[in-house]
């Protein structure tokens, strides 16, 4: 307006909900919830992770598509919108892109969307958006507008989807600069990961292994466990280290036991955070090991786990004394229900791999 | 050059949709008269024949796959209950030459035009994502990635178009996908190209559980084709003579070179979205049942009844023939077909990749032991056999 | 619950954009009356005066800055001629509180909102990828990827309405763009959550290339809103008395609740799509020709010198802030900014990164290597040199 | 029909032009074109091959934003539409979901489109068409449905490009089973690799390198070089492999040199094909060096070369002295302008980082 009439206003910025410092996770949880332990799925803990992040920041709003009155597909936003209404819980029109997109104006506005993908390869429609924007918007401004977005997508096989509802897309996600990739693989995780996602000023892409919504722990809510960036070690072992994440944490576990049946000692490791990587604790376990093998669900040629056997090399070549291994899916677009079990890694499958180095 | 439209004096005013859906058959089975019918004129009494025992026969199709389906015999199943009108108008309107674009919920759309039971279940019992030949039938796949495929019929029917082939693409919509940019894309190129398209909107009022109100603010979706310079017909969904009357006049047009048009079918989807939605919690049973009234078989069987042309005959033998298919189509899921996972490598390139290959070995050493060791799995028990 | 919309009686039948672009005031400056204003009455004179010397300013930095692109300082340059009328109507609606959303075309509406000349350039000269305080001046970055701006302001205005603020979102957006498939799910989603949101298309008549007649078959792109259910208006885009009217009344309307509106102002690219381009390639000379005779900055002048507001001395007195502008503009570009390499390493992500620390290292290491040998390179006599 | 009529027409699907079978190169040049050699660019190769493609297979059409009198904003269908007239070669409206869409409509019937991406960000909007229908209707359709179409992208930077035009986005499409994906480095290769995926059956995204688009050699078109699928080695050498492809392969011979200087014997291999990858050329000439160091300008974190590393690794870890390095672009948005020199891996950077092998 100063070419018009020399007048610059200043106000408007403050009218913007600055975004709120990250890192700082939760300390007293929500004066409703009793934090006796329960029987809890990871679909029941994220829905009642959503449940207090909307409880405890105004600014947090939910909106997809089906997951007003529905709750979602898979019903992670059960009861959400009967409860906080329509203006923090609703339908959208049916548009990845328009999702996402307007959920990058809103927080642009100072708002927290956590906006959800009905399925993996149904996010593809954002891609642009969650690419050039989503993932650009601090650095193409100096970090003077984040973007406190949490992309949900149910992501990976193993329900019997038919196409299109099994992809593992991972990889795309975690080789774009600018966002972080995150993926629980147990109730607990999936609470606390979900909390500290939407408390991120950065936009996080959420990525939930749909095969283990359904599992269940006993977990007293609200919880909080490592930080989502961090890998964990599920389980020590001194002879191989097993990374896997989402959906192949059982399998690694499953695996553990049938190597200790073998007389094999297998460290497991939840890798949790696909990007960053957490060089820092696999590191010290392959190490220690000397040996590991990276399971995932996508197609192997330039997936997640070829980042994972590239650097752990790079980063530990001397103290290696075989080549990381990779069990994945094949090279194929994902297969129709009745054959998902032939393309899904499994346990017996990682043994095998195992078998293939000279010991 | 560019184009001066404002300049020039010729420029055509649009004609907007009508207000009420378009309609040659009341709710009773009436013949409408008037404004209502846009000029559209009954099908003669053959057309109507078969295309009631189309709706009969799609409808027990349908009902035996949903049933079949709530057996768990299948992974999924998007029934068309009650959207029998659009599916089978849309099919009758078309040539043998012509191109059928259908979406996951169109399997009646596919038997209708020939598709044989057998080759429809394929994909949603899991066996292949795709089960039928879609040259021979000229049908593309059962689209998933919702509106995707309303852009391969534009380009289909452009390329037919650039070759001189009489063929026209008829794509199927839902309310829902509208929303998706490439149903943009798709009206936009059609109407830029002037390809041979029609585009059949199924509003069925719900994508999954989200109901128009909350896709589109607009009028009607037919008030869409206004921005693209194209025809726009808003016609009731549930009378089949309007849609059969709409659509053809729309193939014709497209075959004719006049372009593409847009129709939007008002109906319902009586079922829930698949199997495994739950619709209790987006909506009223009374609605349901309100629908139910609205019944496009009912509709035109009272229709046909009172014009003597359905005699109880002719109704008798479409029992019968509905029975044969729904019989056929239980045989089928009795049949279990014979899956060969290593055909999983063959079909991904049509030239050979070393690496695929070791992959397919991989896999075909894995079944061949256990296949010789059904039994076979890393137990203790198992070690200290072997060892 | 389902909007059985063709079952009530209250529906609105659309209002179709006219035919012709709304005017005010004519090419040759004489005030319009009659249909073709639409009803829009002409602004006040200081505020056609405000106008006036915004689009005056504007002419000046554009015409300084592809100066200096061909000069080859800037890396490119959108360059604006001919749109000003579109440009500075767009900012003058708004009031401080709204927010903008401009395309890389749109610089000269930045200066018009204070943004600095350094600022904006910044982009050009290939400092950083954006080089102003969005939040100071309520202006996004100037969008690249097209179309994709429009759903930020629909989320932006959605979230200042659910915040009860009063704030409006207008979005700038090409003829071209409006293909893309965004373009749509803007309209779409704006209009169903009936957002706060302007959408003005500036229809220069190419996309690069592409005439319009190849972007689109409607009679006009304000044809669109009508599948929307929002108003559009087709405007006389280089009439800055008609823009700013229809948009003050789309910014009202938005702002007092009442949705979304769509405008599309009729103008034309004077010149080449960037320094790059060669539209000697595309377009005849008559007929950018024709169209400086339809200049948005003529036609006020001759309307304003006529009524006695624009007199000689005003006339200076603008001239010489234009000189002023230029002259700032020029030196913008004789200052070297210092670019320090590291900070790429400082914005991608708010909390630090290991991974990203040791490749800032690595380049921190190479910046100081270069520097302390500024000659360095791995020749045989550097290497004989070091051994 | 058979429902309504009970006729079943079986004629249509002959009207559809069948694929032609793959593989077979052309013998005869174009009689119109003389076989002098001629100084040529990437460019003028490109629209050479376009030109030979167009007059050679009446159902090869170009399409796309600007393509049409623009001759495109690179100029590589430059006069081809005034050449082959508007049913060949013409400018679509500006969407690139559309384009991509509407080229498979155009290959189920026989067509084999030719589709232009104008910069490597803008193919973002048509990654769900691409991903979900370009690379899987083969597989879908048990090989009865083919899509020959290839999707030209000038990629990576080097140019000084504006924000979003100079991304290197390979690694999405190679991860993507059932995409070919390959990249030209020089005017031959440039000719014959485009001729090849125009005549492949399989569709084909084919990378541009936008820097390398006016560098020169003298060549005699058409030309035929090695298959499209495999890789070359440009230069022999003893103590390493350096891997590359598009716009790194000048790159690595610079490096070759400055090498030679310091008496280090390089092998230059040029990859051209990212998917497949050539394992027998690439496998030969590592175990052969022992060394192996791949160069490219996307982000490290996940990119084409964690593949290349993580292979190689796999099949040649007992011939390996030291981990394969990876001199890539850093793990940021690609930068502006006057900064991307800082981000483009350099000679320099190659030799620096064989440097930290241990030799
Ligand atoms: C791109 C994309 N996004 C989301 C989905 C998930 N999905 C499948 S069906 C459906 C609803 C579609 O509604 P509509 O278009 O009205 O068709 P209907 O199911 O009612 O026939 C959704 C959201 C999808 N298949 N594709
Ligand atoms: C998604 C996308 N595709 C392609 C481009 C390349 N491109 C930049 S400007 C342009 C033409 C835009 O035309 P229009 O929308 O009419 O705006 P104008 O340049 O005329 O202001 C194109 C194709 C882009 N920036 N983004
Ligand atoms: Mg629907
Ligand atoms: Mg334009």
């Amino acid at each position: 307006m100063t070419l018009l009439d020399e007048t610059t206003p200043k106000t408007a910025g403050d009218m913007v909900t600055a975004g709120r410092a990250s890192g700082a996770l939760p300390t007293a949880p929500s004066a409703s919830r009793p934090a006796a332990p329960t029987s809890t799925s990871i679909a029941g803990a994220l829905n009642a992770a959503l449940r207090d992040a909307l409880a405890e920041d105004p600014n947090v709003v939910v909106f997809g598509e089906d997951v007003g009155p529905l709750g979602g597909v898979f019903r992670i936003t059960d009861a959400l919108n009967a409860e906080f209404g329509e203006s923090r819980v609703w339908d959208s029109p049916l548009a990845e892109s328009g999702i996402v997109g307007t959920a990058i104006g809103m927080a642009m506005y100072g708002l927290r969307p956590v906006v959800e993908m009905q399925f993996d390869a149904f996010a593809y429609p954002a891609f642009e958006q969650i690419t050039s924007h989503v993932a650009k918007m601090r650095n193409r401004t100096k970090g003077r507008v984040t973007l406190p977005i949490v992309i949900r997508i149910p992501y990976a096989g193993g329900i019997g989807g038919v196409e299109h509802h099994s992809d593992s897309s991972e990889a795309y996600y975690t080789h774009t600069p600018g966002l972080t990739v995150v993926t629980p693989s147990n109730p607990a995780d999936a609470y606390s990961m979900l909390r500290e996602a939407i408390r991120s000023d950065d936009p996080v892409i959420f990525l939930e292994p749909k095969s283990r919504y359904w599992s269940k722990d006993v977990v007293a809510l609200p919880v909080q466990t490592a930080p989502m960036t961090r890998a964990v070690v599920l389980r020590e072992g001194t002879d191989v280290t097993l990374l896997a994440y989402g959906p192949t944490v059982k399998i690694a576990l499953q695996a553990a036991d049938l190597g200790a049946a073998e007389g094999l000692s297998v460290e497991v490791v939840d890798l949790r955070s696909l990007s960053p990587f957490d060089d820092e604790t696999v590191g010290a376990s392959v190490r220690k090991t000397s040996r590991a093998a990276i399971i995932h669900e996508a197609a192997q040629f330039g997936g997640y786990g070829a980042e994972v056997a590239a650097r752990i090399t790079e980063r530990n070549f001397f103290h290696l004394a075989a080549p990381v291994l990779r069990i994945t899916g094949f090279d194929i677009p994902f297969p129709s229900p009745k054959l998902e079990e032939h393309y899904l890694p499994t346990a017996e499958r990682v043994l095998a791999a195992l078998d293939t180095w000279e010991w | 050059m560019s184009q001066h439209y404002f300049m020039s004096d010729d420029v055509v005013v649009p004609t907007l949709p009508t207000t009420k859906p378009i309609r040659l058959l009341s709710e009773a089975g009436r013949p409408v008269t008037g404004a209502q019918t846009a000029g559209f004129s009954m099908p003669d009494s053959d057309t109507l024949l078969g295309l009631y025992r189309a709706m009969v026969l799609a409808r027990r199709f349908d009902a035996q796959v949903t049933a079949l389906t709530r057996q768990g015999r299948l992974a999924t199943y998007p029934s068309a209950l009650g959207q029998e009108a659009c599916e089978i108008a849309a099919v009758a309107a078309l040539s043998p030459q012509d191109w059928l674009f259908p979406t996951y919920r169109d399997s009646i759309a596919l038997l209708t035009r020939g598709v044989q039971p057998a080759e429809i279940l394929a994909s949603f019992r899991g066996d292949w994502h795709s089960g039928f030949d879609q040259r021979e039938h000229r049908i593309a796949s059962q689209a998933t990635p919702l509106a995707t495929q309303a852009l391969h019929a534009v380009g289909l029917a452009t390329a037919a178009k650039l070759k001189h082939d009489d063929v026209v693409a008829l794509t199927l919509l839902g309310d829902g996908s509208t929303s998706e940019g490439d149903a943009h894309e798709a009206f936009n190129f059609a109407s830029v190209w002037q390809a041979p398209t029609v585009f059949v909107i199924q509003n069925n009022q719900y994508a999954i559980s989200v109901p128009f109100s909350k896709q589109s603010h607009a009028r009607t979706l037919a008030d869409r084709a206004i921005g693209y310079g194209m025809p726009g017909y808003f016609v009731d969904g549930n009378d089949v003579a309007a849609m059969y009357a709409v659509i053809s006049h729309a193939v014709a047009r497209a075959r004719s070179g006049g372009g593409p048009t847009l129709i939007e079918g008002l109906t319902y989807r009586m079922e829930a979205h698949t199997n495994s939605d739950d619709p209790t919690r987006y909506r009223e049973k009374s609605e349901v049942a309100d629908w139910l009234g609205r019944d496009p078989i009912d509709r035109l069987e009272k229709y046909l009844s009172a014009a003597g042309t359905l005699t109880d005959e002719v109704r008798e033998s479409i029992a019968t023939d509905a029975e044969a298919l729904a019989t056929a189509t239980r045989d089928v899921m009795n049949e279990t077909p014979e899956l060969d996972p290593l055909e999983l490598f063959d079909h991904v390139y049509s030239a050979e990749r070393p690496a695929l290959l070791e992959q397919r070995a991989f896999l075909a050493h894995e079944l061949a032991e256990t296949e010789s060791d059904p039994a076979a799995e890393h137990t203790e028990a198992e070690m200290a056999a072997r060892a």
